[in-house]
């Protein structure tokens, strides 16, 4: 088992290597646009001037710095609303239209109207990131509180568990695998919204590096910040597989 | 046939990138007109909400004609091979008549002499793109003083927060270009500070660019496009905001009326010329910025066939 | 501590219909009493169980308390049939979960708990989690969490029904104990009737669905019991009556369905 | 159709350490035997079950069938000791599901699902989802899907468990008929050493933790059987014999706990 | 019971009223901006003549259109794909950094890209929104099955279960109601992406009639264009929960 499993975790790895290979040779070809497509060996050099030059890193951190504040902003009040609205059909009846209606608003289109209202600082661009990351935290959670099956709230309530003991007890352990995927998706979803609020306004950043990059046509420059992105997603992936194995010890791993 | 080279020149269709401003009027009018169809022409007009987001498509031959503000993408993509050339102004910073565009100002900070002069500019908040011409006035403006860019605080902010900006006093100077000029101007928390003619007179901030399927491909098509191009152009400049006029531009902009003849509109040369030297200073400054590669010598982006061929046309038509 | 249930009805709405699972039921149960509900599969054993532990609300009728706990609050514990143990919890934690919600303290609760774990055998599994334990340990988790939570009322749904018949001796004998020490009431639902006749003062027989009280029998057998001495002619005697009652009752059930 | 177990380990790998569940089963199963199993709590017969049925993998040692089936592959039906009913199909549809893996027609299916549903007295819940039954009425769905899927071996998980003694007679009486008639080998798990006694023709007594066959027993009574005759003394005899040999297993796991 | 439930019906909408009536009220009593602003009333004045204009309706429809097919083409992919990662864990370990990379790129970032890819047309749009919502979808319902519990894969391997057996038997119906939470994640994210591309490149769409209403400062224009997207996540929501009661009727529903 331990060595497929090693060749699994290879797997992934030499599929993009071999994607690279092939783009790397296709551009050599001139059979790509390397003006569009760069060859992998110059992104990586780009990507090594920009490491070292300390440019990529600072971007880093900004883009990081909004993308934590945010999903603090975001998904901790998702995750309690989604725990309270998993637990009680009256709040869903209440609330579900509400989300419902909110969560489709473009957050890009109307950045100015919270910029009016949160000032063109960097509480704006927290605050875009903050409601993006509200709404998957909210409704995997709900979705996780709804399939804990009913005889363990009926455990709490006969041995007198009181709202708050129910919560973190039963509500939050029994939906905490859901709450985990549920974190996946507002960390994806609080880094996409970083970088599109960099787009279009942020002077540092992954999304203004981006958008920077498109506007001189460096699509070199370009290629190397998205490989930075991937590379955060699968850092925040590690983060949230570690996180689920510490905090679900109780999860029941299916082979093969 | 009016204005045709070949007596029945097959019908071409052609797809040109479209945004709603002021600086796009010449091809509303031409569509409008008639123009385009007159020279066998049919336009589909195509949207991105940036010129520059276009050139890659331009490259790709995916659009035909791309209209715009000059910008560093475009002298990258030529420095690196791809065929695209410059074949027409559309707009330039006039030294007469009014602004257009140019840095605002606070009122109160205008009203109480606080901002007389450039160098009042330092440690001031300013919104503008340091990687985008709003940037270059700046610096150019700047660099009167011996201040650079590091010496004000830029902010990188949508055109409609900057009236809320200015009006809360969170920025000082915007750049603005109509019609936000109007739209500040109306709200009354910001007054023209410096039009960009004050700046950089005579710079070229529009042009109108070709891709491989004009240049190469079908430079027919290309020069029957600046017929109407530059006709359009010429009853822009001589018809000014007549109601024909301000009916195409309400029409192509969805600015009402009101705001329409209230603004002030660009300025074109009635030749489609570009102020050349304007563009390379501009190449030269991103380079030293570091924005950009290398500078393109002049004929490696600015190709003049098409529009003196048009010229040529509209002279024989006219007699 | 006594209870009365008076006319408890309790119907429960399905997709397609509605199921009358209790129709009526009324009877007391008295201080320090140990009552046995035995009746058909289905004919609404847990579900009037979970009606005096007030997890149900009854559809008619009512339940009345007689409590002298100082709170007036009624203390239950339920002993689940399918063991309600949490799967995010250890043994440990899952057996002081009744002392937690109760405010008791970290170290004390698991003291006792661990006493308890120890009694029911499992000392060894106390840091396991549910999903690595037989289905009997599982029970006993549920048991031990019952007996140390030291409720007033301790209602046992087949609290011993996955138990091997030793275990169980061992394990109903720590009942009877705790019951006579503690002076509780104890309602207990099983189908063993044997079981029913050993360990009650009183055996409810219910009717198949929907569920009445058929006969209530008190048992003729005296304190403390013998519970490994089933061939008394007593014990034998009820559980014929018993199983006589039941058995038309099942016989139809699987007959002539409803 | 028999099955030979060779020395069969089992260790689950936990959290922290591992638990072995069996060490060193061995034992055959005959031709249209059935064979009882019996055991203290905890002890591995679920295990030793999922082994059979291939649901595990043994750590050390083999199973090895001989199977007359034309296909050559092996047709086992597990009733799971936790029922296993599916939350998300009806009554029907769960009592079919084995023929329908089978790729049995819906029509066919149904009809043969029927008479089983109605042999376990759940007609009246045919189209009713699981949690709209009693745990009794849920281990009858799990014993009509395995009677139903017609299997050569029937693994039986304490499949009466939560069923009444009345209800519990009848379907041990439908499981002998379905045996004999269909010459099946059943594996059969019980906490009840009395019903093991009544219903096979051979005994297994297993060890505590980590579980062992400990004896075998043939069973001293000839066939069909009368399974309310629970006082013939073969069958007491037999039965005493067993629970002297679970005691000392039980009561070493309860006292001093591994 | 019922009665509350109607109460709570109402609630969420004397909510909004509740809101609108303040705002309105603020707005004519000149303590709000009503440029960035503007009183509910000429909100709905708009809103009412963009309806009869068939302005709003066809920009609607276009809107719609890119939601559905690339819904189809991203969410269904995602959902045999989240099946397929949720049963094994060879899939998982080979596909989950794949996800992880991908997920994260911001797809208004390389649109451009797509473009060069798909063309400028409509099939560049579905793309992108296809992509966004394949992700939530894939999450939401290879978590779905992992919380199936291992006993009913014993069952239906037990009784002879196929692969495919298994998948429309247990895998399938066991996620579906975190399938259902999944599907309302990517509905949501569909429209939001084609909102987005039609902000940047769109003559078409609710996403161009916002920036439109941008451009042209426009504002009870945004409001209305915001207003119909709301009531298109709404009723999103209320097909989501249609298809809920109608697919898990098993589903147990706790009150309070
Ligand atoms: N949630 C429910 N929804 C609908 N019907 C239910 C529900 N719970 C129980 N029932 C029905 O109520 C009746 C009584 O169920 P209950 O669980 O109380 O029986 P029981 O006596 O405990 O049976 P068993 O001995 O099998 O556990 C059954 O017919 C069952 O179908
Ligand atoms: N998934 C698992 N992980 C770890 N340990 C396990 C697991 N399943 C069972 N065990 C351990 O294996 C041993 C045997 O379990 P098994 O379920 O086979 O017992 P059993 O004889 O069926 O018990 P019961 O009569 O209580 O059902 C137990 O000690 C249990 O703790
Ligand atoms: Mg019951
Ligand atoms: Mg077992």
């Amino acid at each position: 088992m331990k060595k497929t499993m090693r060749l699994e975790r290879w797997l992934p790895v030499a599929l993009v290597a071999g994607i690279l290979a092939v783009w790397e040779w296709q551009v050599s070809a001139g059979r790509m646009s390397a003006l569009f497509f760069p060859a992998p060996s110059t992104i990586a050099a780009t990507f090594a001037r920009l490491l070292t030059t300390c440019v990529l890193p600072a971007n880093i951190v900004a883009t990081l710095s909004r993308v934590f504040v945010g999903l603090a902003l975001g998904a901790i009040p998702g995750l309690i609303l989604g725990l309270a609205m998993g637990s009680s059909s009256r709040l869903r009846a209440v609330f579900d239209p509400l989300i419902a209606a909110l969560h489709p608003l473009p957050k890009i289109a109307v950045l100015p109207l919270i910029m009016i209202i949160f000032g063109i600082g960097e509480t704006s661009k927290v605050v875009v990131v903050a409601i993006a990351c509200f709404f998957p935290m909210l409704i995997s959670t709900a979705a996780g509180v709804r399939q804990i099956h009913p005889i363990y709230f009926e455990v709490a309530e006969n041995y007198g568990g009181r709202l708050l003991q129910v919560f973190t007890r039963v509500v939050l352990p029994g939906s905490l695998p859901l709450v985990l995927s549920g974190l996946r998706l507002a960390l994806n979803t609080a880094l996409l919204l970083a970088i599109a609020v960099e787009l279009v306004s942020a002077r540092e950043g992954l999304g203004s590096m981006i958008w920077f990059a498109w506007e001189t046509l460096r699509t070199e420059e370009l290629y190397a910040t998205l490989a930075t992105t991937a590379a955060l997603g699968i850092s925040f992936n590690i983060v949230v597989q570690y996180l689920t194995a510490k905090l679900v010890p109780w999860q029941v791993e299916r082979e093969g | 046939a009016r204005g045709g080279a070949s007596p029945t020149p097959e019908l071409a269709h052609l797809k040109v990138v479209h945004l709603p401003y002021l600086t796009f009027a010449p091809l509303f009018i031409a569509e409008e007109e008639g123009y385009f169809a007159e020279q066998a022409l049919e336009v589909e007009f195509v949207k991105f909400d940036r010129s520059s987001k276009a050139i890659p498509a331009l490259v790709q031959g995916d659009v035909d004609v791309l209209g715009g503000t000059i910008s560093l993408g475009l002298f990258n993509a030529i420095a690196r091979d791809a065929n695209i050339k410059i074949v027409a102004g559309k707009g330039y910073v006039t030294t007469a008549g009014c602004p257009f565009n140019g840095l605002m100002a606070r009122r109160e900070l205008l009203e109480s002499g606080q901002l007389d002069e450039p160098a009042h500019l330092a440690g001031r908040r300013v919104a503008a793109n340091p990687s985008s011409s709003s940037g270059y006035y700046v610096e150019v403006l700047l660099a009167g003083s011996s201040l650079s860019l590091d010496d004000v605080e830029i902010v990188d902010i949508m055109s409609p927060v900057k009236l809320d900006a200015l009006e809360k006093g969170t920025v000082d100077v915007v750049y603005a270009s109509e019609p936000w000029v109007t739209h500040i101007l109306r709200a009354g928390h910001g007054e023209m500070w410096l039009p960009i003619q004050a700046i950089l007179p005579g710079f070229q901030t529009g042009i109108l660019a070709y891709g491989p399927t004009l240049l190469e491909q079908n430079s027919d098509a290309g020069r029957r496009f600046m017929v109407a191009y530059l006709k359009a152009v010429q009853q822009y400049i001589i018809e000014g905001k007549t109601e024909r006029n301000l009916e195409i531009l309400a029409q192509h902009t969805g600015l009402d009326l009101e705001l329409l003849k209230e603004a002030c509109w660009p300025t074109f040369h009635d030749d489609g010329q570009i102020d050349v030297q304007s563009m390379v200073d501009f190449q030269n400054w991103a380079v030293a910025e570091g924005l950009i590669d290398s500078a393109v010598a002049t004929k490696m982006f600015w190709d003049p066939e098409f529009i003196e061929y048009a010229v040529q046309v509209l002279e024989v038509d006219k007699q | 501590m006594r209870f009365e249930c008076h006319n408890l009805c309790k119907v429960y709405l399905t997709r397609d219909g509605s199921v009358t699972a209790l129709d009526g039921v009324t009877f007391a149960a008295e201080q320090e009493e140990f009552v046995c509900i035995v009746g058909p599969s289905g004919c609404g054993k847990t579900t009037l169980l979970k009606l005096i532990a007030g997890l149900l609300e009854p559809t008619v009728g009512r339940i009345t308390f007689d409590s002298d706990a100082a709170d007036g609050r009624l203390r239950s514990a339920l002993v689940f049939q399918e063991h309600g143990v949490f799967p995010w919890m250890t043994v440990l934690d899952n057996v002081a979960f009744g002392l937690e919600m109760q405010g008791v303290g970290r170290q004390d609760r698991y003291a006792r708990a661990r006493a308890f774990i120890r009694k029911v055998g499992l000392s060894a599994f106390a840091n396991n989690y549910p999903h690595e334990l037989s289905v009997g340990m599982r029970q006993r988790v549920g048991i031990a969490r019952a007996f140390v939570a030291d409720p007033q009322v301790l209602l046992m749904d087949e609290p011993f029904g996955s138990l091997d018949a030793q275990t169980k001796l061992v394990l109903q004998e720590e009942l009877l104990r705790i019951w006579k020490d503690n002076r509780k009431l104890v309602v207990y639902v099983t189908h063993d009737i044997e079981e029913a006749v050993l360990l009650a003062d009183r055996v409810l027989v219910m009717s198949g669905r929907p569920g009445r009280i058929r006969e209530e029998i008190q048992v003729p057998l005296g304190r403390p019991r013998n519970l490994s001495d089933r061939e008394r002619p007593e014990v034998v005697e009820v559980k014929l009556r018993i199983w006589g009652m039941l058995e038309d009752e099942v016989r139809q059930g699987l007959e002539m369905p409803t």
